[in-house]
């Protein structure tokens, strides 16, 4: 049913021209997408798409669009027929894996029987915090999450080396540089 | 036939895949392109987070009082959000990319772009 | 505890941690001597790791202090205590060179975040090196290719910005395949431990979709080591960059990617089911030799020198790719030590050119005639970089493509042996094309260009030196090589 | 949109509760969804609707951008800290269990500290993204 | 002699190598140059005969430089054909050097530094071609020979020049890397040596048509032994100023050719299993050919010096045949005919390089009556010229009759008809020019330019190696000794 | 000042109604964060020259339940005229007058006649808001002036 | 019950998302957006009582929240055409 | 006393949905987009208090309602007020409104 949706709006965005239209679905996607992480149980996931992927990444192409303007050239020639045969044979391939895939909530899949069994059982005494998610994701593999920020930290820093300069200075950002 | 049933929604996340990896390759327009790779990859997302969903679990935060709650599998939820983050800054960055783009070339087709590269 | 128990951490949080200390610090010079404090530790570890990885087999180290499946796992092998010298000593000698050359391209209030972002995009491969984790490979993976990046975007011309941008949306392609790969292979089964993926992989190995995963584990890794046909990016993002990044990226970020390549197939597939069950190292056969013929073809018709050794870059590494996928000890050694050696030649040439870029502000082939006799050095150091990428006994780049002969010998497929050959004529002929206009042409630029400034010249120097070296004593690449490709093949070596 | 007055008025209202949210958010990432992450994309939030309403300058005049760029690379090294900091206690990189006497109670602290870092790191890296990106001027069609 | 032999080797190797920086060094100074040219020459010139008494006792004194790989080194031995090569060019050297300099002065070339200092490269690198030990170190200094000689071809820096050095370029490097090395590699990984064994080390590794193929790689990979089709590469080299063309291209570069497929055939292959194997025998015909096509091109070149390049691969394949006759006494001749030729040629082409200086003549029809006025030199001329020929009392007489007696022993009908008939070639293409420079009348146009002989360093240097020449006919014991060493171990 | 305690104050129940954790170390995160809050949007007043508008008109508790009655029959009217299927709607565009002294008011006001479907508030300009009315019934309800007075009533002199 | 209230949410939802197909204007899409919105909030606040885990609040909090700010982006953008200062904008 | 709030609870529940539903399928119906405002404002401003506190009648006294309750303030404050500023900016930006002289059901801008 979600997932109908979501289908609907992917197929929208090839579609539409409109950039802010296209922005726009996309936003909605990651909505979409919420909630379905919700009904999968990944709440904190969930939590964070709607945050970023609804938010914040709208926000950002918005502000992009303001400055590129959001008029879209129609292409010459819709070169459509490598990238239609590149995506099926990626998606045949994909769907021919699925084929030997455990069934879809299945609890006897290896995922459920290897390795994350302790961190369901044990972490509430080894790190004591009710969230498994939080326990994982700061103790257990604490170490992706320092990789995380690092790669916050690098979009940052890549975000300010981009637009940092390289135009006619207006006042303001001489004062930033304070 | 249950076997199919089991991994219809495999299907169409794939599809989901597929039409975002459809729209990065094939538009020429580079906002264009970054919606299709946030959907691409917000699909390969909602794959993993798939795979870790229990039948009849629950979201893997301690239910206080009962002790036999199934949860669902923490892991890859922990995987996609740091994937997340990934995500949005790979956007921010391609995005900020795509300004200065625009304000070199004046566009931000990719055609235009590769046609004034030619003329130099 | 000792402070040697935590080689393999510190080796990629000192410089992780350095990078906001640039930000902090902000003056460019403090930011440089930091960095290059942080290079000559780095390297010093890198050593050390070496040292005991050969004394004492793998090292593994559990971050967080979780055993293995369940925590983050160091582990340091021989093949990876090599990659991670090739990767400290490239940072070590680009970092001095890049002083005057990002002085000179770089925007002096952008010159703090261009080394905070130097440091991450060499933290991203450090990482992706030593981690034992097929996930956060994935994070480090993102953070070498986010810094590396921007800082490809830093390049003077504005053609720079739609590389990096081309480079961004190939590479992050190639890494959210890379994530659907591992997503399968998880699912399969519950693991992201790489020897545990290897330990438990065999009793899933028929299923389709560890096969899929293989496929797209082997695509996306191929995006981003450029493997023909999938390496439209490099070419303008090797042109287009500053030249120290140049440097730094010709000559680790594929490596990286080839080291990944290698992780995946040997390691977390075994070579009996790579070689056994799927054409895989065939089809990667059959790509590197095409991309030896081709990136040397294209190469030859370069008229901007980085291009041309961006192309040129493109049929090196169609012979790792052919010496990995060989699948046996001679073979895989023959990649790992093309893996250094071209990492050495290819660093140093662009070393080089920004030496040229320095003085002549131009990288065509037109601008640089006569210039052997203005600046004698940078061009002497070219010339023996392009010797060696001939491969001409004596450098570096002969050992590699003597046992990449013999590991096709070896194996009786001769025609490997014909496309490395013709790959070494393309190459002569790229390379005496520079060298015909830089020497025996007359000069005709301006009056005042004049050699390369020291800082610059040395390290060059210093990897040419290097490259001399291992191409007569090839006792210490080899060595290590052929001990990493026994222990990923798990022959005795 | 200064003269916005019901966009502003209502601003005005809802930002101190946005940003007390984003500190309910981070600190109880122990309990239920949420942690530094959503946090500091949260608290960014506020501030880029502060910015969005007032204009940017005000948003500077509020928040300074050295101040954003010490966050930025603060975050980062509390996070490192704490890692260093468990390695010189004599665990290894990273293990909370050593930073107090009680290992659950190390690991709690550890949590907490390096969630602190996250979000730091995060909302700065936000508000710097939006920084550039709203101080850039148009270009002409 | 004082040197030990291995110091000696390496003396031989690196002594034109600090004489090359100590012309950088001096390049201000065209004297002091010039000197420390004439004294690296002769400095070589002894170190290289200090070995001849040890080689001639049967002495095989070896140097290891460096192990690249495990069995994988450069490495120097010296034996008699090894020392016949390199006596010849350290011989040439000194006398070379004369010409060149009264060459360049009187012709003012420019990039004299360059010129010495590459030259001196070259001669390391002939000398490292000689004294090699296996193939590796061969394959590396016929690089470096290769590599050094380019600049002297282009050395005048025109169109022309450039498009003749790529030519010269393309066709040696292409070959050797092409052919030559994965030849090398094929030999490596059969016989799991490189190394230069009395008797070759293929025998029993590789059979008929693989060795045919095997010597097919390695005849034409060698491709400055000019074995057509590979031959363009030496008339393209004729831009080159004289004393290039007289050195390198009579003597070093293109004896370093015949040098490396006689030091193949016989260390790698082994006559005797050449001899044994059908599929070898396509080598004689392929010399042959060249030999008769090339003098037949020569006969309608007008330049002189490319009429003596295309002589030139006309000899040159001489020693082929010579080995592929596979006689030992044609084996002889072959390594006696690398001496006889050297002597001969350079006489020629220094005549050639003394007719420009003096006269700035370059084409035979222009030559008529030149004798008169260049007495020395076109005397000289004659005497190589009746060399080339094979006409007493010249060297190449010998040679030619050993490789005859050879021919008739191994009883090859085709390469006695191809020697005869190539004698009469070349005397078809030598004579005329012998007959109008001394008896045809000068043209007008000339008659109004007078000009008298060459500089006297010039003049010098020729009636030098026009000596020779006689005296090796006269005394050929050396030689001889050193080419039965090579047969008869 | 007094802003800033009220503000203080709210805050801090709020969060103990959030956050439900008694004990010691988030009791005082939660003093630390509504601290930081409070300073944070006190620089803002400071630049945006504006004091904050979290006080607490007293009458507000008898305006809610009045809005709130409001709504629910606008909405009735709304919802009748969405399902019939001849949609008989008359769209008008007018302007009331805001009564109301403070920008507060004004916006309360505002946000009430948004807030009833059938009418939107356009803008506010002034005195004068403009009102877009889906329907003459639910323009004549807002005309008839109650709401306004209403409003003014509980905002005061703020 | 709460099934009958998640049916309805989600058949609005689908009306939304059609008249966010159809436009026509950019206006009627935010509009569409806005609502969508609301609508989300309201569906994960259902689902979390359906799953009995009724503290996933927050994620609704959150919605609720990145919904306005978007909106306003979007609206900013459409009538000033930047989302930092009108000023700058103006005085180019 | 269970009974009662369940009852409550259903009603809420059940007549908020009805409104969402009213409330979306006005804003396809209505001919513009100012009308179309009204539409949305049903879905806004009854059906999302109505469906919000039905819940809370379910979760009882609790911090679940204490949070229920805050997200129904919320959106009761931010709903009018996107409205508002749409409709403003949707005049700003010239979108002419549909006025009853132009009768009904003709087809939009």
């Amino acid at each position: 049913m979600l997932l109908a949706f979501l289908v609907v709006i992917a197929f929208a965005v090839i579609h539409l021209r409109d950039l802010v239209a296209i922005i726009m679905l996309a936003g909605l996607y990651s909505l979409v997408t919420a909630i379905i992480f919700v009904v999968m149980d990944a709440v904190d996931v969930a939590f964070t798409e709607a945050a970023v992927g609804a938010g914040i990444s709208t926000v950002l192409m918005l502000a992009t669009l303001s400055l590129t303007g959001r008029l879209r050239r129609e292409p010459r020639r819709p070169r459509a027929l490598i990238p239609i045969i590149v995506v099926i044979l990626t998606g045949v391939t994909l769907i021919y894996g699925t084929f030997d895939m455990p069934h879809y909530g299945d609890p006897d899949a290896p995922v459920q029987q290897h390795v994350a069994p302790r961190y369901i059982n044990d972490s509430p005494n080894e790190v004591g915090v009710p969230n498994m998610v939080t326990s994982v994701l700061a103790s257990y593999r604490g170490f992706d999450t320092l990789g995380e920020v690092a790669v916050i930290f690098t979009a940052g820093i890549a975000v300010m080396v981009l637009l940092m300069n390289r135009r006619r200075r207006s006042p303001d950002e001489d004062k930033e540089q304070s | 036939m249950n076997d199919l049933l089991g991994l219809y929604s495999y299907w169409i996340v794939i599809v989901l895949m597929m039409a975002g990896f459809y729209v990065v390759i094939s538009s020429s327009n580079l906002i264009k392109k970054i919606a299709g790779l946030n959907i691409f990859q917000t699909s390969v997302f909602i794959l993993y987070i798939s795979m870790g969903k229990v039948d009849g679990g629950t979201a893997p935060i301690v239910v206080e009082g009962s002790s036999n709650a199934i949860y669902s599998n923490p892991l890859p939820h922990v995987l996609i959000l740091t994937a997340i983050v990934v995500g949005v800054a790979t956007t921010a960055l391609a995005l900020a990319l795509v300004v200065r783009i625009k304000e070199a070339y004046g566009t931000v087709d990719e055609e235009a772009i590769s046609e004034s590269d030619n003329e130099l | 505890m000792t402070l040697a128990t935590h080689y393999p951490i510190l080796q990629v949080v000192i410089p992780l941690l350095a990078a906001p200390a640039c930000v902090l610090l902000k003056n460019p010079r403090a930011c440089w001597l930091l960095t290059m404090l942080v290079m000559l530790v780095s390297l010093g570890i890198a050593g050390q790791l070496v040292w005991q990885t050969s004394e004492s087999g793998v090292i593994s180290y559990a971050i967080g202090g979780w055993a293995a499946p369940w925590g983050i796992e160091y582990r340091v092998d021989a093949l990876s205590s090599y990659v991670l010298l090739i990767i400290t000593t490239i940072g070590a000698l680009v970092l001095p060179f890049a002083a005057r050359s990002v002085a000179d391209e770089i925007n002096i209030k952008m010159q703090y975040l261009f080394y905070a972002a130097f440091l991450l995009c060499y933290t991203g491969m450090l990482g992706i090196t030593i981690t034992g984790d097929a996930f956060n490979l994935f994070v480090f993976l993102e953070i070498s290719s986010l810094s590396s990046y921007a800082l490809v975007s830093l390049g003077k011309d504005r053609r720079a910005l739609s590389a990096a941008f081309q480079y961004l949306i190939m590479g992050t392609l190639g890494a959210t395949f890379y994530l659907i790969g591992i997503g399968l292979l998880y699912m399969m089964t519950g693991t992201l431990n790489m020897a545990d993926l290897a330990e438990r992989l065999p009793a899933v190995n028929e299923s389709r979709t560890v096969l899929t995963a293989l496929a797209f584990l082997t695509v996306g890794i191929s995006l981003k080591l450029a493997l023909f046909p999938l390496h439209s990016w490099l070419p303008n993002a090797y042109t287009y960059a500053p030249s120290a990044v140049s440097a730094l990226l010709a000559g680790t970020a594929t490596k990286v990617a080839a080291y990944v390549l290698l992780r995946v197939l040997f390691t977390i597939f075994g070579v009996d089911f790579v070689l056994g069950t799927m054409p895989v190292a065939e089809i990667l056969i059959i790509l590197g030799m095409a991309a030896i013929l081709i990136g040397s073809m294209v190469a030859i018709f370069q008229e901007n020198l980085k291009r041309l050794l961006a192309y040129s870059s493109i049929a090196q590494i169609g012979y790792i790719v052919v010496g990995i996928s060989l699948g046996t000890v001679t073979g895989l050694t023959a990649g790992l030590v093309h893996l250094f050696n071209h990492a050495i030649i290819k660093s140093a040439l662009f070393m080089a050119i920004g030496c040229i870029i320095y003085r002549l502000n131009s990288v065509l082939i037109g601008d640089i005639a006569g210039l052997g006799k203005r600046m004698p050095w940078t061009m002497a150091a070219f010339v023996a970089g392009g010797v060696s990428l001939i491969g001409v006994p004596l450098t570096a780049g002969f050992i590699s493509k003597w046992y990449l002969v013999l590991a096709a010998l070896d194996k009786g497929y001769w025609p490997i042996v014909v496309v490395v050959l013709a790959g070494s004529l393309m190459a002569v002929v790229y390379i005496w094309r520079i060298v015909e206009t830089a020497y025996f042409k007359p000069y005709n630029g301006p009056a005042s260009i004049s050699e390369a400034p020291l800082t610059m010249l040395i390290p060059t120097w210093l990897l040419i030196m290097v490259n001399f070296y291992v191409g007569i004593d090839s006792s210490l690449t080899a060595g290590i090589a052929s001990k990493a490709a026994a222990q990923l093949l798990g022959v005795s070596p | 949109m200064r003269y916005h007055l019901v966009l502003r008025t209502v601003a005005k209202i809802l930002i101190p509760l946005i940003m007390l949210f984003a500190f309910y958010v981070q600190f109880h990432g122990d309990y239920g969804p949420g942690g530094g992450f959503q946090a500091g994309v949260i608290f960014s939030a506020s501030l880029i609707l502060y910015g969005l309403i007032f204009g940017l300058a005000a948003l500077k005049q509020v928040i300074r951008p050295w101040v954003v760029r010490v966050m930025l690379a603060s975050g980062v090294l509390i996070y490192g800290g704490v890692g260093v900091a468990s390695l010189l206690l004599g665990g290894n990189f990273l293990d909370y269990g050593v930073l107090a006497h009680d290992p659950v109670h190390g690991q709690h602290l550890g949590i907490l500290l390096i969630e602190l870092g996250v979000g730091i790191t995060v909302a700065a890296a936000m508000i710097t993204i939006y920084f550039f990106f709203a101080g850039r001027k148009t270009t002409k069609q | 002699m004082m040197l030990s032999p291995e110091t000696a080797i390496l003396a031989s190797l690196f002594l034109p190598l600090a004489g090359g920086v100590g012309v950088l060094l001096t390049s201000n100074r065209p004297n002091l140059r010039e000197a420390v040219t004439i004294v690296t020459s002769l400095l070589l010139l002894i170190s290289v005969f200090s070995l001849l008494p040890t080689i001639l006792d049967g002495g095989r004194p070896a140097v290891t430089l460096v192990e690249m790989l495990p069995g994988l080194s450069i490495a120097f031995k010296v034996e008699p054909l090894g020392m016949l090569f390199a006596g010849i060019a350290s011989l040439l050297w000194p006398i070379n050097s004369l010409y060149s300099i009264g060459y360049m002065r009187a012709n003012n070339e420019k990039h004299q530094t360059r010129f010495y200092i590459c030259f001196t490269i070259a001669l390391s690198a002939a000398v490292g071609i000689a004294f090699s030990a296996n193939l590796l170190t061969l394959f590396i200094f016929y690089e470096m020979l290769t590599l050094s000689t380019y600049p002297l071809v282009t050395h005048k820096g025109t169109d022309d020049a450039m498009t003749a050095g790529r030519t010269y370029l393309g066709i040696l490097i292409g070959t050797s890397i092409g052919l030559l090395m994965p030849a090398i590699i094929w030999t490596w990984s059969v016989a799991g040596t490189t190394d230069f064994t009395a008797g070759g080390i293929l025998d029993g590794k590789l059979q008929d048509a693989l060795l045919g193929l095997m010597l097919l790689l390695y005849m034409f990979g060698i491709g400055k032994a000019a074995l057509m089709p590979f031959h363009r590469w030496l008339p393209a080299a004729m831009v080159a100023p004289t004393p290039v063309s007289a050195l390198l291209h009579a003597v070093a570069v293109v004896k370093a050719g015949v040098f490396s497929v006689v030091k193949i055939a016989v260390y790698i292959f082994g006559i005797d299993l050449l001899q044994a194997q059908p599929w070898t025998h396509w080598l004689l015909y392929a010399a042959g050919f060249t030999i008769i096509t090339a003098s037949l091109i020569a006969l309608r070149q007008d330049n002189l010096k490319r009429r003596l390049a295309y002589s030139t691969i006309s000899q040159l394949s001489y020693v082929i045949l010579g080995v592929a006759i596979l006689a030992p006494i044609s084996a002889m001749g072959a390594a006696l005919h690398i001496a006889a030729h050297a002597f001969g040629k350079i006489t020629l082409f220094f005549a050639a390089g003394s007719i420009y200086t003096a006269a700035h003549k370059t084409e035979i029809s222009q030559l008529d009556g030149i004798g008169k006025r260049m007495p020395w030199t076109m005397g000289a001329f004659a005497i190589g010229a009746l060399s080339m020929i094979g006409v007493p009392p010249a060297a190449g007489f010998i040679s030619k009759w050993y490789m005859l007696m050879g021919a008739f022993e191994a009883d090859q009908i085709v390469a006695i008809g191809v020697i005869i008939l190539s004698t009469l070639l070349n005397a078809a293409y030598f004579i005329p020019i012998i007959y109008a420079a001394f008896f045809k009348q000068e043209s007008t146009e000339s008659a109004q330019h007078p000009h008298g002989e060459a500089p006297l360093p010039i003049v010098l240097a020729l009636s030098a190696t026009a000596a020779l020449t006689l005296l090796l006919f006269l005394f050929p014991q050396v030689p001889l000794e050193l080419a039965r060493e090579v047969v008869q171990p | 000042m007094k802003g800033i305690i009220s503000l203080f104050i709210t805050l801090s129940v709020i969060w103990l109604l959030l956050s439900g954790h008694t004990n010691p170390l988030l009791l005082s995160l939660g003093l630390a964060s509504v601290i930081l809050t409070v300073i944070i949007d006190h620089r803002m007043d400071v630049v945006d020259q504006e004091g904050n508008r979290i006080s607490y008109p007293p009458r507000l508790i008898t305006y809610i339940p009045w809005l709130a009655w409001e709504t629910i029959k606008s909405n009735i009217t709304v919802a009748k005229l969405i399902l019939d299927p001849k949609m008989p709607i008359r769209p008008n565009i007018f302007t009331v007058k805001a009564s109301q002294p403070g920008e507060l008011g004004k916006t309360i006001y505002a946000n009430s006649i948004t807030l009833t479907p059938g009418t939107v508030s356009m803008s506010v300009d002034g005195d004068e808001i403009l009102v877009h009315a889906i329907d003459q019934g639910t323009a004549d309800d807002l005309l008839t002036g109650e709401m306004d007075r209403r409003v003014t009533r509980i905002s005061g002199e703020h | 019950m709460f099934t009958a209230a998640l049916f309805a949410v989600a058949v609005a939802m689908i009306l939304c998302l059609l008249r966010m197909l159809l436009g026509p204007t950019v206006y009627d899409r935010i509009l569409a957006l806005n609502s969508f919105g609301t609508k989300t909030v309201l569906t994960i606040a259902i689902a979390g009582f359906l799953m009995g885990r009724p503290d996933f609040l927050d994620i609704a909090l959150v919605y609720a929240l990145i919904n306005f700010i978007g909106t306003i982006a979007i609206l900013k953008f459409f009538e000033y055409g930047t989302l930092g200062d009108e000023s700058l904008e103006e005085s180019e | 006393m269970h009974l009662l709030t369940d009852t409550l609870s259903w009603f809420f529940l059940l007549s908020g949905g009805l409104a969402v539903m009213i409330g979306s399928l006005g804003l396809l119906r209505f001919p513009d987009f100012y009308t179309r405002l009204h539409a949305a404002g049903i879905t806004d401003s009854f059906g999302t208090a109505a469906i919000l506190v039905g819940l809370a009648f379910q979760a009882g006294l609790t911090l679940v309602t204490v949070k229920l309750l805050l997200i129904t303030v919320f959106i009761l404050l931010t709903s009018p007020t996107s409205t508002h500023a749409l409709a403003k900016s949707a005049l700003h930006g010239q979108l002419k409104p549909l006025l009853k002289e132009d009768g009904g059901a003709s087809s939009n801008t």
